[in-house]
This record gives structure tokens, C-alpha cells and sequence, in this order.
């Protein structure tokens, strides 16, 4: 069930200039309601005059022992920035858990590439913790512009193999995810990508080429975040189809990328 | 408690808080969130005699204190809303108002006979007021003699409650009303969204795939309660108000402007429990003035 | 450095950015804080044929991301400018426009006659489009004929560059930035304030004194952005656009949606300083963008 | 000259629950501008997205030995609210300053009386500050609802006789300052006032049948703040003027409120 909640503030990490990541729990120490990979929260943005409506973020993970929801935040535009200032002991007015989830592969013995760039990683920690919690063998590939901006390295590691690749070599493979030998040298049943669109389009290329299943989660701009404004549409084979209840979690074959 | 229940022509409210029309989908995706018996009414998504994609994405912009649409009337249409929607909402314990909409007389006329027969429809809004739709649309609401036309026609086939949503992109919001009114609306909502636009400087090009879109939120309150004033100084039938609500404070100055009932669009976006909030809001607001019934607030602005 | 200068008629602007009527004093109340000398030209408040001591207090009330204002034309008449203001400001190294308003052609034609022989007035702008005085104004400018007379009768008396300012309460803008151009106007400006409302529920009684006024301000920039896209599709004399302003990514906008020049309004109360930063960012925008003179701006929108 | 400047926060203190006091220096240590007893600053408020004009607030004091500028603060709305959260080493950004003075008796030998209800009290500080260092006989009345509510009492007894009252009796006289025995048993030739209205308009009674000369300082809703919107408008004999420039101090004779 979707509720509208204050959580608390329990901590908010300066992981880079561009990058945080807010840890959340309930106020009053009631459990957190169920949240699968993919999904997201609609955030209420204080104190930034020009944020009128909520910011979409993903559920970068769920601590099940510390009642503790995770926050990835790239700070891009005023709201993200508002964001990014919360303390220790603030409100933060979340409208969740919103949207679809992944798709559980039906053999364990499927090798999974979980693929993330940018802040499109977010989404790819938590689907590999429960793939990894169930018994999946996850690799994941992550890609950023230098090792800076490489982040949460330590808790991917956790729950698979981690390839990583860096525009200027400073970390992993020298480049972009697209280009990594990874793709080349292994085969992989089951692709899932979060990140900019043209990395997103170029692995499920990719996975097109391999037969591969591929699952791609969509960022589109949205103002309610649960199907009531039809405005987050993607164009799918079935026609104009909401990201926020249909989505954010698509199957590659039914979008219109590959045309 | 004050009293609440307000009536529009035959169609009874148990308060004067409705939800408007494409910001509240079918009405079941806020179960989880509100007590839609809580509620006066709420108009469903704009329904069209046949089905419509809507335009492509981004149909969105946010813009200061506001927001750009331009959905384009997405719908399944009007047989899919009659055989698979109304079932699953038709038990809600709330009036439900279908919004409809057409690109001719003929659309709005053919439309509504298919809404006739279903018992929990006690109304319709005529939607003569979209901006985001090439033809038809908002070209009905933007002239006396159209809205007329229109209002006229549908009239001959819908013995219910009939309210005509206006457009505010227009010189004389009242003249409109006025047209609506003569041929037999028991009621004009206002406003639809106004015209506007959203420029993207970084690649130099709209922001949205329509390039023109409808704004709406608190951004266009001061002119739709101005519109309201207006028309409620032009017609005997009842208001509906709204534009930009997004407290029970906002819904108090509509009131008090001319507003028999009042709908909540863009701000269910931000809290979808803000219909909820209204509702006792304006239920403490009276009793704290002593104000036996809502009623006795509508257009009651000391001048 | 990329280019910057832009001409509207004969006026000549070493830069598109214009202060906006109304907002700007007489200018002098902006040298504490700024350069004049920086800014393109300065449209100075609003002047009438007689004195005029405006609407009663309150006249303005704050909005979502915006306000409303029933200054009403609050002036010393135009000889008063002539003789005691005018000397005062005529040596600002910028380009002095004074917004001429009237409640009859007559008053027009009167206050220009008075204003022709200011060696250092290049430009006036007539102001048909004032929605807080109740007789003319804003009527002027609601209809094609009216505007067109009006333009008519001051083209006749004005050889120097006539703007004609356009009310955005029209269902269509075009229609009268049409007649204006086909009178002669060297260019139209748009957008002047959305009629809009405020309520007080403590008091239970319209804010201002004159129940509405004339909303500005940044929640009007779409709308404002929407009349500029369209009028700039049906006229061809060059089109100076406002309406919310209230940075150089804004003045962006509107030059790509077609505006030779820009004036900002209500965000010099807000900072000051805007006016110059916007001539930066400007010019900024363009140097990071190889655009070697912002006429290639104008309009250049990618559809 | 007016200026737009950053001002660094030294000090935020709470005073009760509906007042705080917030303490101002420049930040590169130069000095700050001129200020006179009467005039006003126009605060631009961050945080507060339903604000967006600038908001006046009095000179409250103005501390040459420390170079700070004092602002008396009532929460009465978002806007004040959001400023009153300010904590040191924020900048708040000011417009100022703003506005006329009060006008300085002939005589020193003149007795003066400064009268301030509510949060009007604040310029009256920083006028008796000046007139008592100038050798004037300065005396507070000072009127609250309770003794809660009676600010920098401290302050005000430095720079002059302070008598107040309150509405509940908790502190000097009870009732409101009009009621107060010393406007009775004493006789001024000078009378200055802020606060709500109807009390500025019975001290201006009082002066007047008095022959007091008798100067108010107005709280006239404000976009501008310097002569540039014509909003603040005061109805005087010499037609409709603005409260921004050549007030908020009016002399009495040149309004229409004893009409
Ligand atoms: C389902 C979903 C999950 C997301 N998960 C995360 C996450 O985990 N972490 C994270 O940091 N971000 C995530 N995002 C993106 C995040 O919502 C945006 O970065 C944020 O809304 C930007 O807000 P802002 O106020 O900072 O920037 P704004 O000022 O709103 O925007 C700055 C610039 O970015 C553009 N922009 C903003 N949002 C979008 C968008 N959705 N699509 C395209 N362009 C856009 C604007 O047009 C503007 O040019 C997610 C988005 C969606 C839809
Ligand atoms: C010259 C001048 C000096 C001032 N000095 C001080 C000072 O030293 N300390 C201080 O705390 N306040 C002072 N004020 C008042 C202060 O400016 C307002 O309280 C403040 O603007 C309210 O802002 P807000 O956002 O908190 O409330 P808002 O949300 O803007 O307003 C809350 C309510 O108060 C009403 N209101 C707001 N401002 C005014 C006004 N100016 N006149 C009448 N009604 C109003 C609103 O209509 C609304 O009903 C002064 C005002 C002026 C004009
Ligand atoms: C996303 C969106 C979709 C809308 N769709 C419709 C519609 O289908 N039919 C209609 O009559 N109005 C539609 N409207 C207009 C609203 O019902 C309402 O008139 C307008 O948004 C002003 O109210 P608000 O400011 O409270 O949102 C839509 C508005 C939005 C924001
Ligand atoms: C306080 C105020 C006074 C105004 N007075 C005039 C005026 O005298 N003449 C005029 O043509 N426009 C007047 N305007 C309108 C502005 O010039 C401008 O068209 C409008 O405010 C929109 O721009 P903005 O949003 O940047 O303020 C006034 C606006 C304000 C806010
Ligand atoms: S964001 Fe509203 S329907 Fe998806
Ligand atoms: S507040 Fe603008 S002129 Fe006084």
C-alpha cells in the first residue's frame, strides 16, 4: 500500500561534491512499508522556492535490521540541492513505495549483469542485495566519469562481482560501461540497466544481440508518481503507457528503442 | 460541525470539495492514500467518444508555483470507460462526474448518450476548455456562440446535472458562462488550465512535444478567483471553482468569491490527502466564525 | 564579447535588456544599485494627459511566486513630467521610453503632442492595456478596432518609434498585435498584467482596494512566453517580451521565442541589480555558445 | 546611499516564542552603511517558497562599537518564520537603507516620549538610543500583552525612564499604553509611536489635544521598498504618498486618521 509519510533523518553523507546518500527510518519506529527493486519515493522538497512539485528517487536500498531506507541523490537542479542539505534529525515527506519492480529470473543458475551509470546505479544495489539474498549469482558493471564518482563501491561488493569502468581510466576499464571486455568475454541470460539513455539503448542493443533478457529502468519526468496525471508516459508497443505505474521497470521488447 | 452539503443543480454533495478532472485519474488511485467517502465528488480523466493516445512525451514542464500539461485527452474512450471503469468505481461512496470531451457537437452529443444510462453517473462536465488538443477543445469554450451550441446539444440528451467547465483563455469569461447558462447548464466549473509554454535554453527548443501546454497550480490562483468573482456576478447558476487550490484557505477565498463547490486539481500531485485536509479545514474555519452552513459563505466577499 | 545591440524602429538598444513600466520609478531610483548606463533602455512609469492619484491603499498583495498591483496610474500628468522630470533624467545614458496612457484617443494623442519635442525620448509606449483604472486602459487593448484607433490617432502625432504595450486578458493576442502593426506600430510589447484576485478570509473581503489588480511576476512567465511564441508567428515588426523575468536564463527564453528585446518588471523590487546581471548573463550565454550576435536569437526556437 | 549587500548572522536569539532577535555584521568587516532611527531594511527570505518579495523589517539598533545591526523579529507568517530560523554564519541578504527618520526636537530641554506596542517597540530602541546620546530626556512607554511579551526591557533602560503595560498586569500598569497614568500626570512635547494602528491613532489623539508635536512610523504593506512601485501609499493632506520614501515616519498633522 502507497502512504504519504514523514521518515526521520538518520544520516546524510557527502559522498562527493555531486553526491549524497540519506539513510531514513520511520518516526515512530513503526516498520517500513515493503519495497522491491525499481521502485521509487516522491519526495517533498523543502526550503527551495523553485521546487513546486515532488522529486522522483529511487530506492537505492533497504537496511531490513535498521528499519533503514537508502537515498542516492545526484544533485542536478535547485531541488536535489535542497535535498542535499537535510541534517541528522530532520522530516523528510516521502510518497511511497510508487511504481513496478524487476523481473526475478526463473533459474538460479542465470548469470545476471546488472548494469549502472551515474546516478542510474541507485536502483542496482538493491536489485543485486535481493538477488544475491535469494541466491542469484549477480555481477554488476558500473560506470562513471572518474573514481570519484565511483560510489558505494564496498556495499556492491557485497553482493556480487563488481566490473567497473571510468571515462578517464582511473578506475577498472578505461571508457564507458558500453565498451567494457566483460561484455565480450562472458555471456549473460538476464541484462538490467539503470542510467543516462544512450548507455540504457546501447546495452539493450547489446542484449538484443546476445538474446539476452534486458530490463531497463526509465527516468522520465513526472509530476504525481502514481498514474494519477499521465504524464510520465513512455511509447511502448502497446501504446502511450505510464513510467510511474507500468514502468519505471520495462522490458526492452516492449519499448520502441531498437526500431 | 457546520453544514456542509451543497447542491448543483439535482446533484447533491455532501460537502462542497470536489477533485478535478486529469489530476485524479479514476478516483482509485488514491484509495490507498484518502477516504474518497470523505469527498463531495470527484470528476474522473477527460473521456472522449473514442480512444486516444495523447500526445508524445514530455507532456510536462514544472514552472514557478505551477505546472505545464499537455496530455492531450489520453483516454480509452467512452465504451472502455462504460464496460471496464465504471464497474470498478461505480460502488465509490462519492459522486462521480464524468469529464467529457470532443473535437465536434456530434463527439460531445455521442459521448454522452453512452453516459445516460449508468445510474452512478449523477453528472458531467462538459470539457469545452482544453488547450491541448488540435482541434475542438478549447475553441468551443473560447466563443458565446459554440459554447452554446454545444452546451445546447448536449442539453437535449443528458437530463442530469450539467456543468460546463470554461476556459480562462478568453476576454470575457463571463460572456461564456452567460452562453452556457441560457441553454440549460445547471452549473460552469472554472478554470481549465491557461495557455502557456516552457523554453528549454540548453537545447534551444520547447520543452514540451506540443510546444503550448495548460498551467495550473497555486501560480494561476489570483486569476481564476478573479474569474470567478466575475462570473459569479454574471450567472444565478452555481460555481464551481478552482485553479491553484492547495489549502483549505484557498478553498475559503473561492467560496467567498462565488464558488457554490470548489475542485482541488494540481496540488493532489503533491499531497494526494490534500482533498481529505480541505474538507475539515473549511468544516473548522466555520465553526470557528460561527458559521452555521457553508452556504451562507458563497460569494459572501464584504466589499 | 558577442554582439548586443538590437534595434526596435529607429530606436537603437546597445543591448536587448529594458526595464518594464511601472516598476522602474523614473529610473533615479535605481542608481544606488546599478549602471544605467549598462542597460539597453528604461521604460519609465506610466503618464497621463492630467494628474491622477491612483487607486486608494491597499494596492498590491503578495501571490504564489508573484503579485498583484492597483497602482492605477498614479502620476503628475505630463507636464509635470515635462518640466520637472524630464530635465532631471534626460542625461541617463540609456534610452528613456515613457509609457503613455489614456482614458480616451484623445488623451493619447494629447500626452504625446506634449512628449514630441524631448529631444531625448526616442520611443513611447502606449499602454493599452492597464487593468487597474476604470475607464479606457486595458479596454484599448481588448479589441482589434480600439487598438487599432488608438494607434491610428498617436502614429499621426508620433514620428519617432511607437511601441504599443498588449494586454495578455484577450482570447487572442495576435488579432491585436495585427492592428497595432497594421497602424504603424514599429513594434508591440507584451505581455502587461493578468487581471487577477486576492481574499482576505479573516476579514472576509477582497485585498485590495480595488478587488482585482494586475498579477506579475515569475508565475506568469508562461503565459507570457505563450503570447510571445504566437504573436511573433503572425507579426513582423519586432516584439519586445515580459512577464516574469527574472533572470538571464529567462530573458533567454523569451528572445528565443521571438523577442528583440526584453524588459524586466517586478524582480528589480526583488533584486535591484537584476536588470544588469541579465545584459551579463546574456552576453555570457552567447560566448559559451559561439552565437556571435543575439539577433540570431530571436525566434530561433527548434521545433 | 542604498545598497544590496550580504550580511553575515552573529547572533539569532530567541527572545519567546512569537520574537527573536537577529544580529548582523558586514562580512568583509567594512563598515556599515549610515542608519537612522526610523529606517528600514528589505530582507530577502530563503527558504520560504510562499515568499517572494522581500520583506521590511525596522533598524532595531545599530551597535557602532561592534559594527552590527540589530532586527527585532515577530513571527507572524512564513516570511518572518523562515528568517527567524537563520542560524550564525548564515548571510541574509538586505536591501537598505531605506526610508526617513524621525525628526529631532529643537529644544533638549524638551520632554520626549517614545511610545511602542508590540513589535513596533523595535525602532523606538534605536531612536532613544540616539536621542539620549545626543543629551535629550528620553521615556519609554512600552506596552504587551503579558510580561512575556515586553522585549529588551534591558536595552531600553539604558537610554531612558521606561514604563510599560500590560494587558494581564503582569508587568507595570495593566491595560494598554493609552490608558497608562503618565500620559495623564506628565506632559510631552514630543511624542513618536510604532505599533498597531489603533493604538498609533489614539497616541496621536492624545498628542493632539496635548499640542504635542506627535511623529508615527507606518507599516504600510511594501513590494519596492524605494520609491519604485508606488504600493505603500499613505493618504496625506498632499494627496496619496509613499510610506517607503518619505515615510514610514509621518508627522500626525500631514495624515488624515484624525479627520
Ligand atoms: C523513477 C525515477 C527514479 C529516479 N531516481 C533517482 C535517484 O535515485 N537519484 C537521483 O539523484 N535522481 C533520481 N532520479 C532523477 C531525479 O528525479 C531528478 O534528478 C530530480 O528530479 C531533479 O530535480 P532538481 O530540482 O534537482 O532539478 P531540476 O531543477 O528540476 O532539473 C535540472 C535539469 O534537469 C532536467 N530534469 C529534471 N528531471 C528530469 C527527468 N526526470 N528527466 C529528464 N530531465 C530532467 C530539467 O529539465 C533541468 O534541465 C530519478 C527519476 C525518476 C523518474
Ligand atoms: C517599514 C516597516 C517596518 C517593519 N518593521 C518590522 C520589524 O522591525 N519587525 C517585525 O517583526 N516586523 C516589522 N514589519 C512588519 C513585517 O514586515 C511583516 O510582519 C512581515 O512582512 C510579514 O511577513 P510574513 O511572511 O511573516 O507574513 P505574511 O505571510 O506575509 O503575512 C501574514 C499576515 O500578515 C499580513 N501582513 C503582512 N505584512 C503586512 C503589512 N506590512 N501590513 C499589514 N498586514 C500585513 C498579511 O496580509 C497576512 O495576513 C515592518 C513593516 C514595515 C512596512
Ligand atoms: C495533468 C493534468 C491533466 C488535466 N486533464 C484535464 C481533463 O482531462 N479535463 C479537464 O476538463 N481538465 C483537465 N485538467 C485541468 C484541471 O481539471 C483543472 O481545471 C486545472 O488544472 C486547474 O486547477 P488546479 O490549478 O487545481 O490544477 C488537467 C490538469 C492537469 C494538471
Ligand atoms: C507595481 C506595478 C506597476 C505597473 N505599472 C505599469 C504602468 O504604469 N504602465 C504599464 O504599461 N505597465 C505597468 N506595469 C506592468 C509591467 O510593466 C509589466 O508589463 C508586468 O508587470 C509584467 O512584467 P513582470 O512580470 O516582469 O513584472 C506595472 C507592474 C507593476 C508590478
Ligand atoms: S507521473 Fe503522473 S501518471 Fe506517472
Ligand atoms: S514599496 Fe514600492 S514605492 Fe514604496
Amino acid at each position: 500500500m502507497k502512504k504519504m509519510l514523514d521518515l526521520l533523518v538518520t544520516e546524510n553523507t557527502k559522498l562527493n561534491n555531486n553526491y549524497c546518500l540519506i539513510k531514513l527510518t520511520t518516526v515512530d519506529g513503526s516498520k517500513l512499508p515493503e519495497m522491491f527493486p525499481g521502485q521509487f519515493v516522491q519526495i517533498k522538497v523543502e526550503g527551495s522556492p523553485s521546487t513546486y512539485l515532488r522529486r522522483p528517487i529511487s530506492v537505492n536500498y533497504v537496511d531490513k535490521d535498521k528499519n533503514e531506507l537508502w537515498l542516492l541523490i545526484q544533485i542536478i537542479g535547485e531541488g536535489t540541492k535542497a535535498m542535499s542539505t537535510c541534517l541528522e534529525g530532520d522530516l523528510m515527506n516521502l510518497v511511497f513505495p510508487l511504481g513496478n519492480t524487476f523481473t526475478v529470473p526463473k533459474s538460479k543458475e542465470n548469470e545476471l549483469l546488472l548494469v549502472g551509470g551515474g546516478v542510474g546505479i541507485a536502483p542496482m544495489l538493491f536489485l543485486g542485495s535481493n538477488l544475491s539474498a535469494e541466491g542469484y549469482k549477480v555481477n554488476f558493471l558500473l560506470g562513471a566519469r572518474s573514481k570519484n564518482d565511483l560510489l558505494e563501491l564496498d556495499e556492491f561488493a557485497k553482493y556480487g562481482t563488481v566490473y567497473t569502468t571510468t571515462e578517464d581510466g582511473s578506475h577498472g576499464e578505461k571508457g564507458f560501461v558500453t565498451n567494457h571486455s566483460i561484455l565480450k568475454n562472458k555471456k549473460f541470460t538476464n541484462v538490467y540497466t539503470c542510467g543516462p539513455k544512450p548507455m540504457m539503448v546501447a546495452i539493450a542493443k547489446y542484449a538484443h544481440q546476445q538474446n539476452s533478457e534486458c530490463e531497463v529502468s526509465l527516468e522520465n519526468m513526472m509530476a504525481c508518481g502514481f498514474g494519477a496525471c499521465l504524464c510520465c508516459v513512455e511509447k511502448t508497443i502497446k501504446g502511450n503507457i505510464c513510467a510511474c505505474t507500468e514502468g519505471p521497470v520495462f522490458n526492452i521488447k516492449d519499448l520502441t528503442w531498437l526500431d | 460541525m457546520a453544514g456542509l452539503n451543497i447542491n448543483i443543480g439535482q446533484l447533491e454533495l455532501k460537502n462542497p470539495v470536489m477533485t478535478a478532472s486529469g489530476t485524479f485519474g479514476f478516483g482509485s488511485e488514491y484509495t490507498d492514500f484518502i477516504d474518497l467517502g470523505k469527498l463531495g465528488g470527484i470528476c474522473v480523466k477527460g473521456t472522449t467518444i473514442t480512444a486516444r493516445e495523447g500526445n508524445d512525451y514530455p507532456r510536462m514542464a514544472e514552472t514557478p508555483m505551477g505546472m505545464l500539461n499537455a496530455v492531450g485527452l489520453q483516454n480509452k474512450g467512452v465504451d472502455y470507460f462504460v464496460s471496464h471503469i465504471y464497474p470498478e468505481i461505480k460502488d465509490f461512496d462519492t459522486n462521480i462526474v464524468v469529464n467529457v470531451s470532443g473535437s465536434t457537437v456530434d463527439d460531445y452529443v455521442a459521448c454522452t448518450e453512452k453516459l445516460v444510462e449508468l445510474e452512478k453517473i449523477p453528472a458531467i462536465e462538459l470539457n469545452i476548455s482544453c488547450p491541448n488538443v488540435k482541434e475542438g477543445g478549447m475553441a468551443f469554450g473560447t466563443c458565446p456562440t459554440s459554447a452554446a451550441e454545444v452546451t445546447r446539444a448536449v442539453r437535449k440528451v443528458w437530463n442530469k446535472t450539467l456543468i460546463v467547465k470554461l476556459s480562462p483563455n478568453v476576454t470575457d469569461i463571463t460572456e461564456i458562462a452567460k452562453a452556457a447558462e441560457a441553454e440549460g447548464a445547471d452549473s460552469v466549473s472554472l478554470i481549465n488550465t491557461l495557455m502557456g509554454m516552457a523554453v528549454n535554453i540548453k537545447t534551444q527548443s520547447p520543452v514540451l512535444s506540443t510546444i503550448t501546454g495548460g498551467l495550473s497550480g497555486p501560480c494561476v490562483k489570483p486569476v481564476a478567483l478573479r474569474m470567478v468573482w466575475q462570473t459569479y456576478n454574471a450567472v444565478k447558476i452555481p460555481i464551481i471553482g478552482m485553479g491553484g487550490i492547495s489549502s483549505w484557505q484557498d478553498a475559503i477565498e473561492f467560496i467567498l468569491a462565488g464558488s457554490s463547490a470548489i475542485q482541488i486539481g494540481t496540488h493532489n500531485f503533491i499531497d494526494p490527502t490534500i482533498s481529505e485536509k480541505v474538507v475539515e479545514g473549511i468544516n473548522q474555519y466555520l465553526d470557528e466564525n460561527n458559521i452555521k452552513h457553508v452556504s451562507e459563505l458563497i460569494g459572501a466577499l464584504r466589499i
